[in-house]
């Protein structure tokens, strides 16, 4: 603290008005809510990572089964069982379509004479498994997808409902749930199962039955917490009615949590398959999915890893993307993670 | 209190009788008929056989003396396990997957408690995306591949524990406690994380340091369990579902246990056995749920008196 | 014992190729480690329904009658061939000195006890009333409700001696004998536990070369131990054998490998890579799997009414492939509904050997038939259903089907609906399908065993086949053709051809089959082709370090 | 006067997703023993990171300390090691905090967070500790300590929660007693019970006390000096009653202004215009320039050093260059400077020796 | 004074009416409010004014009592069209600047909100038209209606609260201590604008703090709440002057000033409410000391308190 006795030019010492409305000015570029969002989920990078995985991998469903041109339903016995061979990766020692065979490791395609190339090998059918597991890729999305759909549609309207209108509607509502909760999924799923059509349609009208009731006790306890908060209450005194707080104030307010539920909800739709694969009332062959080509594959391991490795990578690849982009989501919604 | 537990009591019995009223009738509708050998009749001896077993009565009577008998406690008779109770059948089913459930449990929570610690305290370094990591794969890897790599490898392989069976001691319970409490401890890894990072910007634990406490006392004494209070309530009915038994489990490491029966008595029709079942995983589910709304008081002492006064 | 479920992964075992034939001095530590595949429902004879039931049965209890090494039915309790009257209608047994576990004796009273509860509707037996109607006298009244179950053909003429009424002569009635649903009980033992009986290995009596211990009624586990009061305990090996339930075939296999058990099925995709491992065994098996034909379906007929399209299917598919590739399990391609080395004529000829091949894989007639079926019911494509089960294997099997079918015959569009068997169950009673994966294995060692299934609205046709000459064959069998065994044979002979050839009222597939690891030590099981699956009475273990 | 905590041309940044958060851009100032230096200044101005930045609180993944040395008793707190500096906080030195509300752990009883510190930094028994908590806690007023002892946070109403903080802050005595804004989410009834019981401690154990606080009223009441803040710097330090009756810095006008008193009139509040200066771009020169009408040329290019205006009042602005052209400050300054001797509006008649 | 404009007449507004944790929070209360003034309400935290606005402005239910409003009561069942109008007339300013503004929501259509549901536009044009006309009065620009809230400061985004309050043309505008959470040079702000508004409009205020400096200067008349009650009711000036309850006094005795040398002297009077000692018997009422001027009190301090009004 010393006075600085440096010699200044006086011209310096003269008045400025400065317009002090420029300084009211926001420097901050204007973002819409999710551009912000977005800002912040592009710094994370492994949920971007995520997403560019999940990209491929939904590409790959949806061209992976007419790459190689081999349909995945068409059986050839004489080419059952091989393991994967891919051109050039062969030489390194792996994929080179060495098997084992009664306890010896042996070039399967020379034994069995085959010239072809099976990327992923061959299951027991001699169907080829690089197909199939893309057509599995899809259904298992496809199943994943549509429950999470419909698993959001009545789980958002159920909870939104219970929270908004509260009281005795609320502990009505709360009470379906905690039967619901308690009767066992399996007996209804098998259920599903007989009345309808084994299949595709059957397991994800089971899984939506009760997969909705984490999603909507979620959302209701988000509508509990906004319904009292400031804004909702201006709105209120403004005149507005239930549809507008609804619609306006609360859903995009709960949004984001929905968001992110929905990303934990399609990994638990495709677990939930492939448990139902297990116990065998899964889908209905020869359509398969990577719970049905996992279920296939785990009893091999030992002899045939392969035919549990490729599904077991997509499905464990999927998870990890879906759950990181999950994760970014959360980091990115949150207000409070304002940088 | 007294009041509060009361009225809970009463939910709580409400609840199990609905539930018992809805998968009656459900499992009613269930087709197929319990008794495997049935083609192997003419209807005139099918017709005595369902009479024997009390299946040709109308789904009202039915229903009105399996109530009647449950209100004395009795699940009734199982259809398959001739002429065994199926308070006998889930007595002796229970124990084990108990005893990996609840060995999951403690395993799974306090290694995800301790992994989602670490993470949160060493927010963004390596220790946090390798607990990050490692409790998402815990998740994405179906568990029945889990299972059955844990089998081989360890077991099979490395020959360091019995591949499956239940008559090893604590050494056959080891490798299904880990497959199945690899479900609590993503889990509890990444409650805690969120939720320890959150605490652990709270004011009062800035309070804390300023008092001097070291990194230590900061993360057990003032964090942990304030963070604790989000995952309890998300532990109940996962602790129900695991120590209600798990089928795939169960069928891999062949444990004789209550998840893979209770697919099996669906499978085979077994009503008795179903209903019971089913009552019983939710009179569970229901008493943990209670149990974790009490322990959520001692917790969160906030919680306790408000409790108490509703 | 029943039909229709095609896989028992983990039975527990023996062999028959021979390879581990007894040769070698027993050892002092006489202990076996078996795997079954299910539970035991139940052990009280009159109620068991199920394979584990009855193959717990045949170790811890005799009958007058037991299945050797060989698969011939001899004198068991019973001390010596039956005396069988003139018209093939009585039997009378004398029974020999054998002892209950509590040490008192087994007579004839407690073989009267025991048949009566059994087809008494009290108990609620399916098997009772399934074994003994139409052979048993007034069996089939006594089920019904319909007369005392005091009135059954079987008397206690003095605690030795015991003599049954037959409804008509048949041939088989010995083999019978063997099976668990004929076995004794001690009334005073039975009254006394009352609910209780049977309920644990406490409340349970035997009179077996074993047993049973540490079986708690519902568990997982159990152990048999050898019976000192069992008549023929000198012969008996083995100390203990320890069972436990593994329902996973992975697992039962790396249980085998880590020593842990000393038998265990590979089942399903497992198969292919132990069918060369040294201690595999082939271990062939009776049960016969086909495709049912629903020719009415609510009421009207379905395309499979028609014989040109039956044949068709039933002709279009490969089934060595099937067998070998795909199920890859030991079963083998079957051509017949009468199984291979399962029947023989008094000169020890299998039946087999007499009606050879029907219905053959034959694609170019396939295709005939196909066109011809289809121009007769004025359509150029059909979509049929076929019904299967849920198991890993019968999906392969069901696949398999698809691709040979759909490829074979034009225009033919498959379904596949695979359900747990309950509800297959259910589906085939209401006759709610089209084809149906269907599988049979005996009771006891006879064609009728079979044949009886596809008379005009018998319980288990299912499928409305009818056809008076086949019908007329199988009654004849059962009469005027009862004591005449050649005849007889021939009457099966041409009843087999009428199924599959003129009809193709179903259509064969394969003939089971199972792949088992067996340790080389474990010598002298006895397998069965029906009835119980295994006799451990005689088996030992030589040479395990 | 014994300087017990110096701090010297301190700089510290915060390193966030949108860049270097210049939070602190140059702060010096030194604290005596026994007497009570007071912060202001507007939202963001940077006291509470000053403050924190002492005890060492800031988070460490993102705050860094760019330049400058914090001097308490000879060590320099920026350059300890960690658990060196854990010996001192709450010892030494210790904080309260803004909200009651928040600073105490809701889930453990008020008496355990209590004896925490003197179990921590005295080597006393469990009980003895225990027995100088409850007189802690009495001693902050709470009625009947000895059983609400055990009693949870939320037990406690607002004015209890934030006396047993303080109760907390006292337990071992600290030499430096650090409040940032103790009394902001309290009424006016409580608010003065707390300043009260500060004093009073204060008087007892000799403690210095910085006291941050945007409120003017409750600073002329406790502070024996005060240090004024904006945009990351201290523009102006003096003695409370240079302070409010002899300020000198523009923005120290500015906030002096914009209370109402009880007993003037004013037709309309003086309010600063503009928004406080974006941290992460620091203007040049000056940063209250941009909303000052007393702006010089120099000041947008030139931060001002610290000028002198007696031995203990500084303040950093151009407007006390010699060269500077003399302003008149708003009215309602220039009738508080006629009260004040030193001043240059200082009229007679007014304020009286006294 | 002018005419009344609002009325409210014992009012009383219970929480959990009838259970053990029934909360009085405001127990029968009575003032009226004229045309064109600010009317303050004072009182220490938690006494019941934020419950007073809102149960004036229909957010709750009133227990008891009657709020009229230009004559017509607020409660009680009404038609969509009166709920409306009483809507339009009556607004408030919510306390806390953050949360009142909806985060997903652009301040064009925070501010449009009660334009759209009152149909006071005919078109988006004018819409946009009237929202900058409206950003304008409250000292902000046309740019930042584009912008979403968290892009404002505390003063800006109560600047905002105030648009959405305005763009109603209200008559009467409950301010919910609208100034407690900024600091003091934007409080300055606020306050002004507030001020201007009244001017230019002619509106009404009830104007709720705790900090009575504040509300001093901005209320002509200033009723003092405590625990539920309106215990002191008088114009600005003379409350400041002739403070009658003790509680008022104690209030002001409370309020530091920026000014040292009057803060090293200034005594405070602590309040305890025991020290009233009313009998059981002895009415308490709220009455009227001077003109326009009320206090709670008994005969007896009546008595004592017009002595000291001398
Ligand atoms: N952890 C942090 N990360 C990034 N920036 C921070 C952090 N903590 C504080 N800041 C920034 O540092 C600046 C000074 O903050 P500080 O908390 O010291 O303000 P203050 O003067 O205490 O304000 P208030 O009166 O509101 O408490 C602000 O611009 C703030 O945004
Ligand atoms: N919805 C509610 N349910 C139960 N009690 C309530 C509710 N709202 C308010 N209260 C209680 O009513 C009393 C008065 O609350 P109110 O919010 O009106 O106080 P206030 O004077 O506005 O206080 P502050 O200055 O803190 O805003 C408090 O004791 C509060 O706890
Ligand atoms: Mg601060
Ligand atoms: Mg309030």
């Amino acid at each position: 603290m010393q006075n600085d006795k440096q010699q200044l030019p006086p011209e310096k010492f003269e008045r400025v008005t400065i317009d002090t409305h420029t300084a009211e000015r926001i420097t901050k570029p204007s973002l819409s809510f999710w551009q912000d969002a977005w800002l912040r989920l592009r710094k994370n990078k492994a949920a971007i990572v995520s997403m560019v995985v999940l990209v491929l991998l939904v590409l790959m469903a949806l061209v992976g089964p007419h790459l190689n041109g081999r349909s995945g339903d068409t059986q050839n016995l004489r080419h059952a069982n091989l393991p994967p061979k891919i051109p050039g990766i062969e030489n390194l020692g792996i994929f080179n379509g060495v098997g084992e065979l009664g306890g010896q490791k042996v070039d399967l395609y020379e034994v069995k004479k085959v010239d072809e190339y099976y990327w992923f090998g061959t299951d027991g059918l001699g169907r080829d498994l690089f197909t199939r597991l893309w057509e599995g890729t899809q259904i298992s999305l496809l199943i994943a997808f549509i429950a999470a759909l419909i698993d959001v549609v009545i789980g958002v309207a159920y909870g939104g409902i219970s929270g908004y209108f509260g009281g005795r509607t609320d502990d009505v509502m709360q009470r379906i749930v905690e039967i619901l909760i308690g009767i066992p999924t399996l007996i209804v799923v098998i259920l599903m199962i007989l009345i309808m059509e084994p299949g595709i349609t059957a397991i994800i009208i089971a899984i939506s039955i009760t997969g909705w009731i984490g999603m909507s006790r979620i959302v209701r306890a988000q509508i509990l917490k906004f319904k009292g908060q400031e804004f909702v209450l201006a709105s209120r005194t403004l005149g507005a009615g239930h549809s507008r707080i609804i619609t306006k104030h609360l859903l995009p307010n709960i949004l984001g949590i929905v968001i992110i539920n929905t990303m934990f909800t399609i990994p638990s739709a495709i677990f939930f398959e492939a448990f139902l694969s297990f116990i065998g009332i899964g889908l209905q062959p020869p359509a398969a999915s990577l719970g049905t080509l996992i279920n296939d594959g785990y009893k091999v391991m030992e002899f045939q890893p392969y035919v549990l490795l490729f599904p077991a990578l997509v499905i464990s690849i999927l998870m990890i993307a879906f759950n990181l982009i999950g994760d970014g989501l959360r980091d990115a919604l949150d207000p409070k993670m304002k940088d | 209190m007294v009041k509060y537990v009361g009225k809970r009591l009463i939910y709580m019995f409400l609840t199990m009788f609905l539930i018992a009223t809805a998968t009656f009738f459900l499992m009613q509708t269930l087709p197929g008929s319990p008794i495997a050998s049935y083609n192997k009749l003419n209807e005139s001896q099918r017709a005595i056989v369902e009479k024997k077993y009390g299946i040709d009565k109308p789904k009202p009577v039915q229903y009105a003396i399996y109530m009647k008998n449950l209100a004395k406690g009795d699940l009734g008779t199982s259809f398959v396990f001739k002429g065994k109770s199926v308070n006998d059948l889930l007595a002796s089913r229970f124990k084990p997957s108990l005893i990996l459930g609840a060995q999951a449990m403690v395993f799974g929570t306090i290694i995800g408690i301790l992994l989602g610690m670490l993470a949160a305290l060493r927010q963004n370094t390596f220790w946090d995306y390798g607990s990050t990591f490692f409790a998402i794969l815990g998740i994405s890897i179906p568990s029945f591949v889990f299972a059955s790599l844990l089998q081989y490898w360890i077991a099979s392989e490395w020959h360091l524990l019995p591949v499956g069976l239940w008559n090893d001691g604590w050494k056959s319970s080891i490798l299904p406690s880990i497959a199945l409490a690899m479900g609590p401890l993503a889990l509890s890894a990444r409650f805690i994380r969120t939720e320890m990072i959150e605490v652990l910007s709270s004011d009062y634990i800035t309070l804390a340091k300023a008092k001097g406490a070291n990194g230590f006392e900061i993360a057990f004494k003032h964090a942990l369990r304030n963070a604790l209070i989000p995952l309890v309530t998300v532990l109940g009915p996962v602790a129900a579902g695991l120590v209600t038994g798990s089928l795939v489990v169960e069928q891999i490491f062949a444990i004789p246990g209550i998840g893979e029966q209770f697919v099996s008595s669906i499978m085979t029709n077994d009503h008795a056995t179903i209903m019971g079942t089913t009552l019983f995983f939710s009179a569970f589910l229901i008493v943990v749920i209670f149990i974790v709304d009490i322990l959520y008081g001692i917790i969160d002492p906030r919680i306790r008196l408000s409790g108490g006064k509703g | 014992a029943c039909g229709g479920k095609d896989e028992a992964p983990n039975k527990s075992g023996s062999n028959a190729t021979g390879q581990n034939e007894g040769t070698g001095e027993p050892d002092a530590e006489q202990v076996l480690n078996l795997i079954e595949g299910a539970t035991i429902p139940s052990v009280d004879s009159a109620i068991v329904e199920d394979q584990v039931g009855f193959n717990v049965l045949n170790n811890v209890n005799e009958g007058l009658y037991r299945l050797n090494l060989e698969n011939v039915a001899e004198p068991a309790i019973a001390a010596e061939e039956a005396v069988v009257s003139e018209d093939g209608l009585t039997y009378t047994f004398k029974l020999r000195d054998a002892k209950w576990s509590d040490g008192s004796e087994v007579t004839a009273h407690d073989f009267v006890f025991a048949w009566q509860r059994a087809i008494d509707p009290d108990t609620g037996s399916p098997y009772g009333p399934f074994m003994m109607s139409g052979v048993v006298k007034n069996a089939t009244a006594i089920s019904e409700g319909k007369m005392d179950k005091s009135e059954l053909g079987i008397v206690a003429e003095d605690d030795k001696t015991l003599v049954v009424t037959l409804e008509r002569p048949v041939p088989y009635f010995l083999s019978l004998m063997s099976f668990g649903t004929f076995y004794p009980q001690k009334e005073e033992f039975v009254t006394d536990k009352g609910d209780a009986y049977a309920a644990n290995s406490d409340n349970l009596l035997y009179n077996g070369p074993f047993i049973l211990t540490e079986w708690d009624g519902t568990g997982d586990s159990w152990v048999y131990k050898k019976n000192e009061n069992y008549w023929d305990a000198e012969n008996v090996k083995l100390d203990t054998i320890n069972v436990d339930v593994v329902k996973d075939s992975a697992t039962a296999v790396k249980l085998y490998n880590d020593g842990k058990k000393d038998r265990a099925g590979v089942s399903g995709d497992l198969a292919l890579q132990y069918a060369g491992h040294a201690e595999a065994v082939v271990e062939p098996d009776t049960s016969i799997f086909f495709l049912k034909f629903n020719q009415m379906k609510d009421g009207k007929e379905t395309p499979l009414a028609n014989e040109n399209i039956r044949k068709a299917i039933a002709k279009s598919f490969q089934k060595e492939d099937l067998a070998d590739v795909v199920l890859a399990n030991g079963s083998s391609a079957a051509n017949f509904i009468v199984p291979k080395e399962f029947a023989f004529d008094e000169n020890g000829n299998d039946f087999r050997d007499m009606n050879g091949d029907l219905l053959v894989y034959d694609t170019e007639e396939a295709k005939d038939y196909w066109q011809k079926g289809l121009d007769e019911l004025g359509v150029s494509n059909l979509e049929l259903e076929i019904l299967g089960g849920d198991s890993e294997l019968s999906k392969k099997m069901d696949e398999y089907f698809k691709d040979q079918l759909e490829s074979n015959l034009k225009g033919l569009k498959i379904k596949l609906k695979e359900v747990p068997f309950s509800v297959r169950l259910e589906l085939e009673t209401n006759q709610d399908y089209d084809i149906e994966v269907s599988g049979w294995g005996p009771d006891f060692q006879d064609p009728i065993s079979f044949m009886d299934m596809f008379v005009t609205n018998v319980t288990n046709n299912l499928m409305s086949y009818s056809n008076s000459e086949y019908d007329a064959l199988i009654s004849s069998t059962k009469d005027e053709l009862a004591l005449d065994p050649k005849a007889r044979y021939e009457a099966f002979a041409k009843a087999e051809k009428i199924l599959l050839e003129d009809d193709a009222a179903i259509a064969p597939i394969y003939q089971k089959g199972s792949i088992q690891l067996q340790k080389p030590y474990f010598k002298d099981l006895g397998v069965h082709p029906f009835g119980a699956d295994y006799s451990y009475k005689w088996a030992y273990i030589s040479g395990k370090k | 006067m014994e300087k017990i905590l110096q701090v010297k041309d301190l700089e510290l940044s915060f390193h966030t997703f949108a860049g270097e958060v210049k939070a602190i851009r140059g702060v010096s100032f030194d604290l005596n023993k026994g007497e009570t230096l007071a912060i202001v200044g507007e939202s963001g101005s940077g006291k509470s990171v000053t403050t924190k930045s002492i005890m060492r609180l800031l988070p460490e993944s993102s705050s860094e300390f760019k330049n400058g040395e914090i001097l308490f008793e000879s060590k320099d707190l920026t350059k300890l090691p960690e658990k060196e500096m854990q010996k001192i906080r709450g010892k030494d030195i210790s904080m309260i905090f803004q909200d009651p509300m928040t600073s105490l752990n809701p889930t453990m009883p008020i008496g355990k967070q209590v004896m925490e510190p003197i179990l921590k930094h005295q080597k006393v028994s469990k009980s003895k500790a225990m027995e100088v908590a409850v007189d802690l806690l009495k001693m902050v007023g709470i009625p009947n300590a000895e059983n609400r002892y055990k009693m949870y946070p939320h037990q406690f109403s607002g004015g209890q929660r934030q006396r047993i903080v303080i109760a907390i802050a006292l337990a071992c005595n600290p030499k430096v007693l650090i409040a940032d804004e103790p009394t902001t989410a309290l009424d006016v009834t409580i608010q003065a019970q707390i300043l009260e019981l500060m004093k009073d401690i204060q008087k007892k154990v000799d403690t210095s006390i910085i006291f941050i606080t945007h409120d003017l009223g409750v600073v002329a009441n406790v502070a024996d000096r005060v240090a004024v803040m904006y945009g990351g710097r201290i523009v102006e330090v003096g003695t409370v009653d240079e302070i409010f009756y002899n300020p000198q810095h523009p923005y120290t006008w500015g906030l002096l202004s914009s209370m109402p008193s009880l007993d003037l009139e004013e037709e309309r509040l003086y309010a600063i215009p503009g928004t406080p200066p974006d941290l992460l771009n620091p203007p040049v020169g000056d940063a209250f320039a941009l909303r000052s009408e007393y702006a010089l040329q120099i000041d947008l290019e030139q931060a001002p050093p610290m000028f002198k205006v007696s031995d203990t009042h500084y303040a950093a602005t151009w407007l006390l260059h010699p060269n500077a052209p003399k302003v008149d400050p708003p009215a309602t300054i220039i009738e508080r400077m006629k009260t004040f001797r030193a001043s240059r509006y200082y009229e007679e008649t007014n304020g009286g020796e006294a | 004074m002018a005419e009344k404009l609002l009325e409210v007449k014992n009012l009383k507004q219970y929480f959990n009416a009838g259970k053990p944790s029934e909360v009085k929070a405001i127990d029968n209360i009575s003032f009226d409010i004229y045309r064109g003034e600010t009317f303050g309400l004072v009182g220490e935290s938690g006494c019941g004014k934020s419950t007073t606005g809102r149960t004036i402005i229909r957010l709750y239910d009133a227990t008891d009592g009657e709020v009229l409003y230009d004559g017509v009561s607020v409660h009680g069942s009404k038609s969509n069209a009166e709920v409306k109008s009483l809507n339009q007339k009556m607004q408030m300013i919510f306390q806390d600047p953050y949360a009142s503004l909806n985060p997903r929501m652009k301040v064009m259509d925070i501010i449009a909100e009660g334009l759209d549901i009152h149909g006071l536009v005919k078109n988006a044009k004018e819409r946009k038209q009237k929202v900058i006309e409206l950003l304008e009065t409250v000292g902000l620009n046309k740019e930042h209606a584009e912008r979403y809230p968290h892009e404002f400061s505390g003063g800006q985004r109560q600047r905002i609260g105030i648009a959405r309050a305005l763009a109603v043309n209200p008559e009467f505008i409950i301010a919910d201590e609208p100034i407690s959470a900024l600091d003091v040079s934007i409080q300055a702000q606020v306050v002004n604008l507030l001020r201007d508004l009244q001017k230019e409009k002619g509106l009404t205020y009830l104007f709720i703090a705790h900090d009575l400096s504040m509300v001093k200067y901005i209320s002509d008349r200033i009723g003092v709440m405590y625990f539920g009650k309106l215990v002191e009711m008088a114009t600005a000036e003379e409350l400041y002057k002739n403070p009658m309850h003790p509680y008022t006094k104690s209030l002001l005795s409370a309020i530091p000033l920026p000014d040292p040398i009057y803060e090293r002297s200034r005594v405070r009077t602590p309040y305890n409410p025991e020290d009233h000692k009313y009998g059981p018997d002895e009415k308490v009422e709220f009455r009227e000391i001077s003109p326009e001027h009320f206090v709670l009190s008994s005969d007896k301090e009546f008595e004592e308190m017009k002595k000291q009004l001398k």
